[in-house]
């Protein structure tokens, strides 16, 4: 993976690893969490949590629909569940479910999708979570946060427990570079600048910061000044972070792992359009379905590439 | 604990109602909830609850009367025959016994016997489906704390009741949680996966009940789908299942009792009923035995009040 | 209903009327045409159909999943499956079905949501979609439509199972005034101008439709000028109309029944970023649920008035 | 119509496959589709597919071999002991009898018998799971029009194969679909939905096949939930079902015969296997005998291809 070399990063560990520590390490603090698991456990992580507190770790089988009801009954009765499953089977299978059990009656469920995007590789586009921003998104009350980095993982998993309410947390499958220190302070709702620049500014989460910090780095070389933002929380969106941006930097690159409608992309079109028209440019999958692949030659063919993010910088900086 | 599941119960007047009701509740209802009542009273007591019934849904111009209608032995011997334990002073007191109502549109029987409990004023049954009323046309537990689970897309109640009795077996408590769905409903693939996940889980404290009367919107039960014959396929997802005419309260009562004594696994009731029992004089004539999400006319609802006087 | 009243038009029928009827008399232009239900055809209409082709309607029983599936075999084996329900139990309840088995294969799947939106009333939340457009606009290859009338609908449903490939039309509960006249064509994918203005564009679909025409009425008398566009299909969007409309009136409102997150509003945003930045306002039910009530009384509360239209017409003005 | 049941067939040469392929086929897979293979004949391609599954999935460096392997010889049955009457000439020819694999992660055993049928060139397999490869890590039928379903998300498959069995009745073809889902999959409750449509319609030409190995991903599938005894409960949804030794292809051919002769309601065969079947004696000294979703080492495969030798 050549992801964060531009940027002088070093590879880490997995978001979704990250994610599964930061439980197990968690558990004791939050003796009221436990783990409902769609028979995928090895996969989300889940199981290291489960591992270390077997009473706590409830496994449903292959029915994510009753496991995110299990889950919101075990909110509602005082626990502070986390339901996971592939991001593509929580999200599109369970979506009612979510929606009546967990958003609309506002519980305490924890909601995380692993494996998602088109980095999964090879297992193809049945098990890749690209809508799930938009449909998570959708449901009012419901934070959405996408880690970029192992390091804000732990701090957002925190975050995630701390936080009264719903929470959906998108994590992805491969290895990630390490974009935070062991120090760094995230807040749920807050956009953290990586990078200052004063041409425009990126905007991106999970997977994409990296690259995106790979492309500053090649902007810089082409005499371009990008800012960096980790859009960390895609709802509720930091406004505020959105229109500074525009207001400092004068235009947009907003890039995913996603399909483009409902992402973070038409979100932060929604924020300046309403605040602060600006030109956008857009860098994501595209309105299509992937394939198998290994991740790095998926995320070329599909257009997630620090490439990728320098033509829609140059192409914005020219409008 | 056992106090509790014994009727004694210390009173707090001041949190007798929870905080959005507007009066202090009638000495009644305490008692309705923890002495139970005798047989005659709890039959005395189906007809208040289906005068409710026909009256909100008429004044709302809309809900499901029928619906509500074949479910009134089953959710009056549940709240006033001595089975359910809670506390209208604390409507999330941990160790209370839950009642999910799975099929949400038939929450009008829900309403009726909640306020007959004393959660809020018999009055307030009046602005069902009314803009800004907390008694919305499915049960929002939101907005009411007496409510357990928020329904109205079928198929879901019985994931939360296997929630909540999870965690109550988790926490050492005697809670029992009652989820009470539609035949119709049956036909959701989530409900049988529920019923797997309790099985698994051998969840002795969670009963469900299958509303059974014959009927879902757009006919019989029996002509949608071929489901209709509940007790083998629930026994063979390894529950103790009871097959009773549930529009008999004596019967109820009897599965009830049972129910409660399993140990071992989780337990059901096949609670055959008719779809608008307690009123089908008036609805027979009009030729639709169903009734599916209608409320009566003023004028047959002025005839069903006649029959449903005491 | 006073939609539509200051702008003059008569009450005509649902949508979902429409649609039912639409599809009945198409019944033996389009042989292949047959209806699978999930126990609410007497509420989509669909009943219209199957009662006059009793061979070609299935009714699967309360089980929207199964429903999608069962479409797309018979999709897939040649038939063009009508698949109905409200909105929100076949958007909601059977997403992963039509993200694998109709959207993913591309199957010719025709998807009908009757009860969309919060003018169904008093049935309350459950029964509302609010998300739809939100969800099934993040389906690569589905078009999406919303119908603002009876005539309309007409032509939109035939255009429907005219089209090669899935489409999600959405239909409302309630009577609606009739905008368009019974000689109207609209074709998927292009936006209809209703009325010409120059100082603003309100985009709108479904019910805002009428309410839009109030409100430019509205407007007219405060002096400002309003183009009225009915962008019937969300997906794919008609850019062209979109950039027409900010060329030549420099701001937008958009108007829909639903929330904000995913829906017109953000698509138009989306595209403004990208092709023409200007200043939009938005008019939806804002990031919540609605509740029982009784129409009229919730598009006021909720906000999806002529006066909302206007104040938002009026902010978007001063910007 | 009848002729084609009977083998007899008209061939285009030019047709024979489809138009992704690139070489033209064989005699063999003609003989093989249209003449039933003799009983030595599909046990040595059994071994033929496993040989397949291990070369594959190990160059892909992942997928799902175990999954793959104890579907074998029902796959061979259908595809090669003359269940199934399919044309590679024209894989969408309406009156194909349809292949349905819902539990989509095990492709790798339905790419081994469509390549051995001729639908595309056996070194294709090669490219499993590559960047640009039709055979992705789950099955596409957008991408391969011998594809009948796009799978990968459990619990879909049996409602797409009603409806392909619908739209057969209707058109009077004498089409028979077949379903095989894994027994993990099986709590996915829209599998029970399906269950619940078949049994309405009648559907006798519907088969539905539960790989019933045991496993699922994170473990034995009898821990998972207990919905193990399958038959009481599929017979519970008025389906016929027979419970045989799906890895011993005797048992899976007589299963098959009876299937096809059932003419008045949808026939379930749940087929019990060995996850991993036929290269167990290598998996068993990794002490996991599930092995789920992941691909032999090098050495490991080389040591399965000597067992798996003819
Ligand atoms: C998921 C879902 N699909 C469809 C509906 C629409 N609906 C409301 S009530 C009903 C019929 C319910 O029948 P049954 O479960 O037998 O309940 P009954 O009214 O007969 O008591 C239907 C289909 C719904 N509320 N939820
Ligand atoms: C809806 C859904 N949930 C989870 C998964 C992840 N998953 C892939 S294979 C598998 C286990 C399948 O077990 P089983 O059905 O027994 O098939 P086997 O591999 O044993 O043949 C799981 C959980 C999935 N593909 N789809
Ligand atoms: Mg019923
Ligand atoms: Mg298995």
């Amino acid at each position: 993976m050549t992801i964060g070399q531009a940027a002088g990063l070093k590879l880490g560990k997995a978001v979704r690893d990250a994610f599964g520590t930061a439980l197990k390490e968690l558990g004791n603090e939050f003796p009221t969490v436990v783990t409902v698991d769609g028979d995928v456990g090895n996969s989300t992580r889940t199981e290291v949590f489960a591992k270390a507190f077997p009473e706590r770790g409830f496994n449903v089988g292959i029915a994510e629909s009753n496991m995110v009801g299990v889950a919101a009954g075990l909110a509602a009765a005082g626990k502070i569940p986390v339901v996971s499953s592939f991001a593509a089977f929580l999200t599109c299978n369970a979506y009612d479910q979510i929606r009546m059990c967990v958003a609309y009656p506002h519980l305490n469920v924890k909601m995380v999708g692993s494996h998602a995007g088109i980095s999964i590789g090879e297992d193809g586009a049945s098990q890749m979570a690209i809508e799930d921003i938009a449909l998570m998104s959708a449901l009012p009350g419901v934070a959405v946060v996408v880690p970029a980095d192992a390091p804000s993982t732990k701090h957002l998993v925190k975050g995630m427990l701390e936080h009264h309410g719903p929470v959906y947390l998108r994590c992805g499958r491969i290895d990630v570079p390490e974009i935070y220190g062991p120090d760094s302070v995230l807040t749920i709702g807050k956009a953290n600048q990586l990078r200052d620049g004063k041409n425009l500014t990126i905007i991106a989460n999970g997977l994409m910061v990296g690259i995106a910090l790979d492309a500053a780095v090649a902007l810089e070389a082409k005499g371009i000044s990008a800012r960096v933002l980790d859009l960390h929380t895609v709802s509720p969106i930091d406004q505020e972070a959105i229109v500074k941006a525009v207001k400092e930097t004068g235009r947009l690159v907003v890039a995913e792992e996603h399909l483009p409608h409902g992402g973070v992309g038409s979100a932060v079109a929604s924020v300046t359009a309403q605040l602060a028209p600006c030109p956008i440019e857009f860098v994501n999958i595209g309105n299509t379905y992937a394939e198998s692949g290994d991740p790095e030659g998926l995320l070329k063919k599909y257009g997630l590439t620090a490439e990728a993010i320098v033509a829609a910088a140059e192409k914005v900086c020219s409008r | 604990m056992n106090l509790w599941r014994h009727g004694v119960h210390w009173l707090r007047e001041d949190l007798l109602l929870n905080k959005f009701s507007r009066r202090l509740p009638s000495k009644e209802y305490r008692v309705a909830i923890f002495k139970p009542l005798s047989l005659d009273e709890m039959k005395a007591k189906t007809k208040v609850l289906r005068r409710h019934i026909v009256r909100m849904t008429t004044e709302a111009g809309s809900g499901h009367p029928s619906s509500s209608m074949s479910a009134v032995e089953m959710v009056t011997a549940l709240f006033f025959g001595g089975f359910m334990q809670h506390d209208p002073a604390q409507p999330r007191w941990n160790n209370r016994d839950r009642f999910i109502l799975s099929k949400g549109h038939a929450v009008p029987v829900l309403y009726a016997a909640l306020a007959e409990c004393g959660y809020f004023p018999v009055e307030e049954l009046m602005t069902l489906r009314k803009l800004g009323s907390r008694l919305e046309g499915h049960p929002n537990m939101k907005r009411l704390d007496c409510i357990e689970a928020s329904t109205g897309s079928l198929g879901q109640g019985l994931s939360v009741g296997v929630g909540h009795a999870l965690a109550c077996h988790m926490d050492g408590l005697s809670a029992h949680t009652y989820v009470m769905l539609g035949d119709g409903e049956m036909g959701e693939g989530q409900v049988w996966e529920a019923l797997a996940s309790a099985e698994k889980y051998k969840l002795a404290n969670l009963t469900a009940i299958v509303d059974q009367n014959g009927y879902q919107q757009t006919g019989a039960t029996k002509d949608v789908l071929k489901l209709t014959e509940f007790q083998p396929k629930i026994e063979s997802f390894g529950w103790h299942v009871q097959t009773i005419n549930g529009n008999d309260i004596e019967q109820v009562i009897a599965a009830l009792t049972i129910a409660r004594s399993i140990k071992d696994r989780p337990t059901a009731i096949v609670s055959k009923t008719q779809k608008g029992f307690g009123i089908l004089p008036v609805l027979a004539p009009t030729g639709d035995l169903n009734y599916h999400g209608k409320p009566l006319s003023k004028e047959l609802a002025e005839k069903a009040l006649a029959l449903l006087a005491d």
